[in-house]
């Protein structure tokens, strides 16, 4: 037998290898197709995003802000493109790390802030905090705390637009992580079988918490787990919200038709630690510093906008300072709510 | 009135209320064709279709968050767990999703759910197959916990359970799946969180709970021959638990013996002796409250050491005895 | 959207397509090669597995057993030719559907059958029953009454072998149902992730109680699935023993180089019901009667080993003679065997 | 001696019994280079090598099987779950399998690992991240359920638990991981089932679990200046209790007051009042025994609630006071 443990799991590896040959980008002249006014709009959402995460660090450091709390920055393109599909009427189910996702189904960053505060005019009326923010009323069905709980609650979800041919879809997001779990497994299958209408998205960061998905399994994309289930996976460049928007559409539109679900895997990186205090030791910083640089999805977008003359320089200052705006009055709403009444703390366990 | 089996009962409320809402449906493991593992779905899909009558895989963590997804949607829907002890295998959506999921969300949402799922010994199915978990449910905030001990409450109470707008754990028993009663065809309700007095009696008040209801009434009978009066009470839901009931009745017989199956040890038993004892009721108590719950043992194959895990009548005899004759 | 449900699931449908075209078969010439007297024990154990389970059907009937059984009627070349490959010291984890599994492995039958009649002379004192059969000693790691419950322990136990350098390898038994199960799926990944000496021996009889897997699931050979773990994955004849002893030969050599896991799937087919009592409405008669007369393994391999003339109809008889005695002198032991004591009830709870 | 937290005794002793025992070791999510979720692994891939520290996949049920497996084959794993209410993805491993494996085998085998898993809520991460479940666990046969309340407990603990054949459960407590206190260097063994009494009193007996030891020692020191004095027991094993310890207490003070984080229904603290109710100190009881546990709420996340969802040291103060003084 061979030796036990041949990897050297002690020594930092950097595990981001430059180019994955098949990994899909977004189709040329995709851009024009789109019209200037919703692309400024996913530059609008990809950056309210950041900021709003930026924003959230802020005040943790501050310490008014409770507990603990899982950022998405470096990660916008993936919830922004794949929610820039959907309608009103899909749905999503979101992890520990959703701020992103909530934003791109269009919740107001002020009650978001609200809730992060734990005031009485937080999503959750201070009670959920970041891990439980939902909003059903724009087909936010919810963050989860617990990695791959939302898949089963997303495929339920899916199975009463079926049954009562409601016509929405549903996508479920979640790490790469998650995929190790059971939930995952008996969530694709099910949908699978019953041919629901729900988009599996997995937004590969590269790590679930500090553990790198390539030491964790055996596979180098994580989209190929789809046939395990007789379904389509792809493998996406995270970092191109167009290539999101294409790939997403393409799922949604196979969800629409009755062809059952699909698995996309995003590849794309988190930027900061895991969550509060994270020295990060189990990756480099030259691996953090060339997604930073390289891999910016913003940034590359910017880029994109630019040089294929779709908008300027001086519009884009346009959109960052209306998300200034936005997130100062967040801020100001959120800090000067009131907290929940003591009395609330027995209401609504049950309905 | 018409006699059916409870097994009958729980099968002719599901029709009933699947026929009579469309957002009501059932899914399970073998519930189709093949009627569930203990026959409680049977004919269900030949009558309602397989619309309403989900077949799954087996996948259990999977099958639940279906159900609380649909719930969240708007659906009712009706989840059948084989046997009680795969909870384990779903104890995080069931616990930490459906229960937790209106709270979590500042009161947003609704998880109207239904669970059926049978427990309790007895049948030789072994460790596996045949535990009492209820406990566990009931210490869960944003449960509802359910057991019924008759064919006749458990068409009402199921009805009830269906009718809540919350997740419901619905607990039947094995071995009371063949048990017939009474029960009117059309549909009733009978409410959670109303205990019910099987018998009245004056000297001690026992509590207890699903195939001990049973038990204790045959040692009722019993022990009226040697002049002793039982009062036997059935909660028939743990959560809500009809406190009042249960303490009116110790105030009058001054004494109480709670019988259940699941271990006695942090068994629901201990809830209910300690609201006994915290209550009003500790100052008309003549004797100390007796539990009496299953033996601290994984529940054994062989019948006969099957039976002695878990309180026989003779046993609920002696432990009435116990507090009527030490105290008397 | 397409109309839900479209499959008819009320109609009984024959699931079992003829000829799985790459499902493998038994080399040529593979018979000479094991010699008689191994060709021998393995007719002898296949008759010995379908004569118990006989006997337990009749002990069932007769209401001297308790509670319920799974009978492997059908299926004693998948348990016969795995565990022929293997040693005392490797181990193997099984199911609720467990007594081929256990005799394959080298328990002794007399001790199953007090078992099953709960007593004190059984493998488990009587406490255990037919699902919960173990024999540490041989390598039995246990049946299991929970669905790819013995999936995880065998992982485990595996870990163990690569830890200490102990050279064994395990095998785990499960159904096509349990493939649906998340515990499947972590198992298998983390044993890929670890390279751990572990066979996944699925023994697809085509339904998981009354479920047919071609409805539980989109695809078509389960051994697809291995592909979700970057591991090889096999799709066998499970009729024919030396296919499963050949293919079963290849996992263990590669498990036992530090290769990690393989996943087998061997198709088969229970000719009873699930249990104890199944009127079998899913399948067709037609099916079952298919099954029992063309692709019976016990015959498939009498006629094999007559064919080739390696063995003779007498020494087939004298083989048949010596299970029945086997059986006759374990049920007589099983009979007169003392009932477990009543102290015996709170003993080894604890170690 | 040397103060450390309760974190790094668990960290030491951990460290000494995977030096001293070949067949002991380590298995979790993130213990590797992160050091765990709150830090308790830290510097131990670095020390003992990654044979001995496993980094696993999130896959709870595999990872809770896989030291079970090992553990029947002969290995004495040590798992750590990060949070204790991601046991609600691992029961069927550890209820169905470890629990029951060596009963239902007929006393053949034996599963000696240790669950290591931080409960309790304080540290703002609301409903799924918060939750005291012993309970559950204690409820179940072939589980043994530790709870240490100090430092010095928790090394002391940990060795007997590791020392153990079977599996034991092992709660800490998020908000004691930076308690500090005395702790020997040298390895030494705090046998399971043996109470320590915290404080000695006269008056009133408060038997405590985890952090809430704390909080009623404090409790204690306030009545002390009101002239009332009282007992601190802390069972420091829930299974197997100590009931002598607790029973000889209460029949010394006559009264008894109950203090535990989880959900007070269906919570240990009943089966601990049942145990007071039952045995010989019912007739030593001057008031009804007093249960104070956590409502019946999910946690919640803003931290005003969340503190109001547990007792805290003003309830305990109350608890004491209402049996003290309403039954003086
Ligand atoms: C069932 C469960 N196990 C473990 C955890 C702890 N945990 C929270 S997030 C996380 C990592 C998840 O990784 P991934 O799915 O890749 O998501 P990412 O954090 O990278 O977005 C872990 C282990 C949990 N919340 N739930
Ligand atoms: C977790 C769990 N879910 C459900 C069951 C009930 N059950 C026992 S056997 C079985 C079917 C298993 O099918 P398969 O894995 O194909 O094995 P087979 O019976 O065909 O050998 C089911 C659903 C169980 N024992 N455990
Ligand atoms: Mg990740
Ligand atoms: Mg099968």
């Amino acid at each position: 037998m061979k030796k036990w443990f041949d990897k050297e799991s002690l020594k930092q590896i950097s595990l981001y290898e430059k180019g994955v040959s098949h990994m899909k980008t977004s189709t040329v002249g995709s851009l024009q197709k789109l019209g200037k006014e919703r692309l400024k709009d996913l530059l609008y959402q990809m950056i309210l995003i950041r900021n709003f995460e930026e924003a959230v660090e802020k005040q943790f450091m501050q310490g008014k802000i409770h507990g603990t709390m899982h950022l998405c920055i470096g990660q916008e393109p993936t919830a922004v493109g794949a929610c820039a599909v959907l309608t009103n009427e899909d749905k999503i189910t979101s992890t520990h790390r959703g701020h992103g996702h909530c934003i791109a189904k269009g919740s107001e960053v002020k009650y978001m802030m609200a809730e992060l505060l734990g005031k009485e005019t937080g999503y959750c009326k201070g009670k959920g905090g970041s891990m439980h923010i939902a909003d059903l009323e724009i087909g936010n069905i919810g963050a989860n705390g617990i990695v791959a709980g939302g898949l089963p609650l997303g495929c339920g979800a899916a199975l009463t637009s079926k049954k009562k041919d409601l016509g929405f879809v549903v996508v479920c997001f979640f790490g790469d992580g998650a995929t190790n779990e059971g939930a995952f497994h008996e969530s694709v299958n099910i949908a699978s079988a019953w041919k629901l209408p729900v988009i599996f998205f997995c937004e590969n960061n590269q790590y679930g918490m500090s553990s790198s998905i390539k030491e964790m399994t055996n596979i180098e994309n994580l989209a190929d787990r789809a046939s395990s289930y007789g379904i389509p996976g792809v493998t996406i460049d995270g970092t191109d919200v167009i290539a999101v928007m294409e790939e997403t559409q393409k799922a949604l539109d196979r969800a629409k038709n009755g062809e059952g679900p699909t698995l996309i895997e995003a590849k794309t990186y988190r930027w900061r630690g895991h969550s509060k205090s994270d020295a990060r030791k189990y990756r480099t910083r030259d691996e953090e510093h060339d997604w930073m640089t390289n891999r910016d999805g913003i940034k590359l977008f910017k880029e994109r906008l630019l040089n294929e003359g779709i908008i300027t320089s001086e519009e884009i200052v346009e959109v960052e300072e209306k998300v200034k705006k936005v997130l100062d009055e967040a801020i100001e709403f959120a800090e000067n709510s009131p907290e929940p009444s003591l009395s609330s703390l027995e209401e609504d366990v049950f309905a | 009135m018409r006699e059916i089996t409870y097994a009958e009962a729980i099968n002719e409320v599901m029709c009933q209320e699947i026929e009579a809402n469309e957002d009501v449906f059932i899914l399970g493991e073998d519930i189709g064709i093949y009627g569930g593992a203990f026959g409680l779905t049977r004919g269900m899909i030949e009558k309602l279709g397989p619309e309403k009558v989900l077949n799954t895989p087996i996948s259990e963590q999977a099958i639940t968050g279906v159900a609380i997804g649909a719930a969240l949607m708007g659906m009712r829907p009706i989840l059948e767990l084989q046997f009680s002890d795969f909870v384990t295998v779903a104890m995080d959506q069931i616990v930490n999703q459906a229960a937790k999921i209106r709270y979590m969300y500042g009161g947003k949402g609704k998880v109207p759910i239904v669970i059926r799922t049978p427990g309790g010994s007895g049948a030789g199915f072994a460790a596996q197959h045949s535990q009492s978990l209820e406990a566990w449910m009931a210490h869960i905030p944003g449960l509802k916990v359910v057991q019924p001990s008759t064919a006749y409450d458990a068409k009402g109470l199921f009805r009830a359970a269906l009718e809540d707008d919350n997740p419901v754990i619905f607990y039947e028993h094995k071995l009371l799946y063949g048990m017939k009663d009474d029960v009117p065809e059309e549909s009733y309700v009978i409410p959670l969180g109303k205990a019910d007095i099987k018998r009245e009696g004056k000297d001690v008040t026992v509590v207890a709970t699903s195939i001990m209801v049973h038990r204790a009434l045959q040692a009722a009978e019993e022990l009226e021959k040697e002049g002793i009066s039982v009062e036997v009470i059935d909660p028939r839901t743990l959560v809500p638990l009809d406190i009042e009931t249960i303490v009116e009745s110790v105030k009058k017989t001054g004494r109480a013996v709670v019988v259940y199956e699941a271990v006695q040890r942090g068994g629901y038993g201990a809830e209910i002796a300690s609201v006994i004892n915290e209550g009003e009721a500790f100052d008309y108590l003549d004797a100390p409250v007796v539990r009496l719950g299953g033996k601290a043992v994984p529940i054994p194959y062989n019948p006969t050491l099957e039976k002695k895990a878990v309180p026989q009548v003779e046993d609920i005899i002696n432990a009435i005895k116990s507090t009527v004759v030490t105290y008397a």
